[in-house]
C-alpha cells in the first residue's frame, strides 16, 4: 500500500510531455502506488482558481476502477478571497482533502504576512496543508503552528537543500509533517529524519507527474526502512492526516 | 507596445483580464496595443499562443511567446505564429530565469532573428544584449532603466535594430538624453499595462522636451516600423 | 498643495545631468510642489559632512520666492560622533527638518547595531527620520520603534520591491509612516496600502531630482485617491509630521 | 561513471570511504565505475590524485583531478596523470566556485581538450558548456537536470563529444527524450555514489524505455568510448 501525497496533474514549462492526467494513472499503476493527492500545475504555477477548477474535471473523469486520485485545492496567498470561495467550493464534495501552496510563483515567503494570513485561512478550514519548503525559512511554519494550534501542515521537500532544517524544525512540533521528495537525492537524507523525527511525522511523496516516481520510491528503498517505519511512512500516517480509508489491518 | 492580459500569479489584487486590459488602454488615452500573453509566458506557451490568437479587437496587435526553457519546441511555434500572421515575439527571460549564455535563449534570439522576427523582451539590457547582438536582430528591451542609459545607448550606437521601451526612462532628462543620443528611432513608448501604473510613465513621456516629430517616433513610429 | 518628503539634491553616478539645485526648482514649479524636504546625494552615498554642509549651503542661497526647501541631516550609521555634531549644528536653525539614513552606503542592514544606536540618536534629537527601506527587513523598524516610543520613521520607498511587508510593518505601528515612490510602478500598491494602513501614516515622495516627479505624481493619480485621503497623503500628514506651517483652511 | 572516494566535510553521517563505496557497487549491482577523489576536489589535488593512482581494484577507473583554483599547477599534474595512463579528468566546478568565465577553468578546459583526455564535471550545464564550446572537447556534464533538457540537446547538435549524465534526467519522459533527440551516445550513466542515492537513479534508467542497443550504449558503451 503507497500513499502519495504530493502529486501533480498537467504541463510544465520544461521540457517535458507529461501533461496528459492518463500519464499520472499509467505511473501509478506502474508503480504500485494506491492513492494520490493531486494539486493542478497551473494552479500552483499560474491560476489557482481555473487550475482548481480543471482539476476537479480531472477528478470526475477518473475512472472508477483506476487508482485513488484525490486533489489539493491550491492556495495563492495573495488572494484569499478567491480561496476561500474555493474552499467553500470543493472540500465539502471529499475528493479534495487539504491544501497546496506555494511560495515561488505567489512571490510569498514562508516568512511573509500574506502566507500567515493563508495558513490562518487553512486552520479554519480544518484540513492540512502541503507546503512548499525550500530553504531555511523551513522555521517560520513552526512559529504559524504555535499560533494556530489546530494547523497541521507538511513540509514538502522537507526543506529541499536545507532538510537539516526541515528535520529540526519537525522535531520541535509535531504537527509539521515531513515529505522528501526531491528530484537530487542527497543520501541518507530519509534516514536522518527517521532518525531524529517520531515517524509518525514522515510522508511519502513523489512531485510525479514532473518527476518520475522512481525518484521518490528509489529514496525509500535506499532508506532502509523496517516493516513498521515502511507502514506509517508510505500510507498509515497520510491515510490518517487525510482521512483516506484504508482496509482493515 | 508592452502590454499583457491574463492572470499575474503574485498579484491576485490586481484585474489583469483581457476586458480590464481593454478599459485601461481607453482610460489612458491609449489607442493600439501590442498584446501577449501572461498565460503563454508564465504557465503554458501553446495554450497562451492559443488564448492570444482568439483575441480580435482593432486595437490590439498580437505577441506570441515561446517558453525559453523548452526551446526544442520554439521551432514549429514560431512557425504556427508566423502562419497566424504573428511579426512580434514576446520573451520573459527575466520571468523565466533564461540567462545570456543559456543556449535556449540563445536558439529562440537566432530563430526569430533569421525569421525577421521582432523580439520584446524583458530583463537587464546590461547583460541581455548578448544573445541578439551581431544578428542584425530587432529587439525592444522593456526593462531599460534611466540608470542603465549609458549602456543601452552604447549598444544602440552598433545595433540599428535595438530599441528601449521609455517606460522606465524616468529620470528628469533620461528619454531627451536617449534621443539626443541614437535618436528617437530607438525608442518606443509601452505601459507595461497591467503590471504597472500606467500614468507615471505616460505622464513623462507627455511632458518630454522633444520635437513633435520625435515624439510620434517615440509614441507610434517605432513599434509600427515592426509591422511593416 | 504637495509636500515632497522624499527628494534630493547634487549630481548622480548615473547618465543623468541632475546636480544643479536649479534643477530641482525647475520640477518643483512644473509640477507643483509647493515643499520639499531634500537630502544630499553626496551625503547619502558618500560623505554625511561634506554633503550636509553643501547641502546647508544650498539652503542659504535658495530664492527667498522659490518653492519652500526644507533639508535632512544626513546620518550615516557608522559615524555617530559626526552625525550628533551634525544633528546638533544643523537642527537648531529650523531648515533641517528630520534625519536621513541610508543602508546601502553605509552597508548597514535595518536590522543591525549602528542602526539601531543611529535611531536611538535620533529618538533623542526628536525628530523624524525618513529611512531607506528596500526588502522585509523593514520589519525591524517595527522592533525599534517598540524600543523608542518617541521615535517616529518614515519607510522610504515603503519596502521597495517588498512593499507588502512594508505596508503590513506600518499596521502594526502607528509610528511607521510609509512613503512608496519608487521608479518601478507596480500596478495599485499605493491603494493595497490605503486600504490598510491608517491614511494617517502615508506620505508623498518623489526621489527627484534622480527620478521625475512624474513618476510619483501617476502612481497617486493612479491609485484613485478621494479628496480626504489626497489631502492627508499629498501635504497634511507632512506637515503635521515635520512641523511645516500651512495656511489655515 | 560518476563514484567519488574519500570524505564528505558537510555529510560525515555518510561513509564515503573507498571500503564502504565498493560494497555500494555491489549492493547496487554496479560492475565497473570511474572514481575520482573527493579529498583531491575538496582539499589537494596532488595527494588526492596520489590517493586514487594508489587504488587497485579491477572494477575502478581512475579520473584523476586538478584544482581550478590553482590552475598554474594542472599543467604538469595533466602530464603526471597522463603518464600513469589517467584518460580521464574529473572537475569540481561548482563544488570550487569556478565560474564559466573564470581564467583558471577556461586554461584547465583548454589543456585537457590539447590532450584529448575527456573531461566529467559538476555545474548546471546551461552555464558551463561555454569553456568547453568549439574545442572538439570531449565533456560529460554530471548535473544535467530534467528542467535544462532542452539547453543539453541544443549543445548536443554541435557538440559531438557533449554527454549528459542521466542521473538527474529524472521526469517520466527525460531520459527517452535525449536519446530520441539527439542519440544514446549523448547519455551515460552515473550514481552519484556516494554522494547521492543510487537506487532513484537506477530504477528510472532500468525502466527506461529504451532499445537494449540504447541501454547499452547508455549503460556502459558512452563510458567506455572514453576509455579507447
Amino acid at each position: 500500500m503507497i500513499i502519495d501525497v504530493h502529486a501533480h496533474a498537467g504541463p510544465w514549462f520544461f521540457a517535458m510531455d507529461v501533461g496528459d492526467p492518463g500519464l499520472g494513472e499509467t505511473l501509478m499503476r506502474r508503480y504500485g502506488i494506491d492513492a494520490a493527492i493531486v494539486s493542478a500545475s497551473e494552479a500552483v504555477t499560474y491560476d489557482a482558481v481555473s487550475g482548481n477548477r480543471w482539476f476537479a474535471d480531472v477528478l470526475d473523469r477518473w475512472p472508477a476502477d483506476g487508482p485513488r486520485l484525490y486533489g489539493y485545492v491550491t492556495v495563492n496567498p495573495t488572494d484569499l478571497r478567491a480561496a476561500e470561495a474555493d474552499l467553500e467550493r470543493y472540500l465539502p464534495g471529499g475528493r479534495f482533502l487539504g491544501v497546496k501552496i506555494h511560495t515561488t510563483y505567489p512571490a510569498q515567503g514562508l516568512g511573509s504576512t500574506a502566507m500567515r494570513d493563508a495558513l490562518r485561512l487553512v486552520a479554519a478550514a480544518g484540513v492540512p496543508a502541503l507546503v512548499h519548503t525550500w530553504g531555511a525559512d523551513v522555521w517560520a511554519l513552526v512559529d504559524v503552528l504555535a499560533a494556530e494550534p489546530s494547523l497541521r501542515l507538511v513540509a514538502g521537500h522537507m526543506g529541499g537543500p536545507a532538510w537539516r532544517e526541515g528535520v529540526a524544525a519537525a522535531a520541535r512540533c509535531d504537527r509539521l509533517y515531513l515529505e522528501p521528495c526531491c528530484s537530487i537525492t542527497d543520501r541518507g537524507k530519509v534516514r536522518f529524519a527517521l532518525d531524529r523525527v517520531p515517524t509518525g511525522q514522515l510522508l511519502f511523496g513523489t512531485d510525479a507527474t514532473l518527476i518520475d516516481p522512481a525518484v521518490s520510491l528509489g529514496v525509500v528503498a535506499d532508506a532502509g526502512l523496517d516493516a513498521r517505519e515502511r507502514e506509517l511512512m508510505l500510507w498509515r500516517n497520510a491515510a490518517e492526516l487525510f482521512g483516506i480509508a484504508v482496509p482493515r489491518p | 507596445m508592452d502590454v499583457l492580459f491574463g492572470r499575474i500569479p503574485s498579484r491576485h489584487d490586481v484585474d489583469a483580464s483581457l476586458p480590464a486590459v481593454l478599459r485601461l488602454l481607453d482610460a489612458h488615452g491609449l489607442d493600439r496595443a501590442l498584446l501577449g500573453s501572461l498565460r503563454g509566458g508564465l504557465f503554458d506557451a501553446r495554450t497562451g499562443n492559443d488564448e492570444l490568437l482568439a483575441t480580435s479587437d482593432p486595437r490590439l496587435v498580437p505577441v506570441g511567446t515561446v517558453d525559453l526553457r523548452d526551446a526544442l519546441t520554439a521551432e514549429p511555434e514560431l512557425d504556427r505564429l508566423a502562419g497566424a500572421g504573428v511579426r512580434l515575439l514576446r520573451l520573459f527571460c527575466a520571468e523565466q530565469g533564461a540567462e545570456p549564455d543559456f543556449p535556449g535563449l540563445r536558439h529562440v534570439a537566432a530563430l526569430a532573428a533569421e525569421r525577421g522576427m521582432t523580439v520584446l523582451t524583458s530583463g537587464d539590457v546590461r547583460r541581455f544584449w548578448r544573445p541578439f547582438a551581431g544578428r542584425s536582430a530587432s529587439v525592444c528591451f522593456l526593462d531599460v532603466h534611466a540608470y542603465h542609459l549609458a549602456d543601452f545607448v552604447l549598444l544602440a550606437r552598433d545595433e540599428p535594430g535595438f530599441v528601449a521601451s521609455a517606460r522606465l526612462l524616468n529620470a528628469p532628462d533620461s528619454i531627451e538624453r536617449v534621443v539626443a543620443e541614437v535618436g528617437a528611432r530607438h525608442l518606443a513608448y509601452g505601459s507595461g499595462l497591467p503590471r504597472s501604473d500606467v500614468t507615471p510613465s505616460a505622464l513623462r513621456f507627455r511632458l518630454a522636451d522633444l520635437t513633435p516629430g520625435e515624439w510620434d517616433q517615440v509614441g507610434h513610429g517605432t513599434a509600427e516600423g515592426w509591422l511593416t
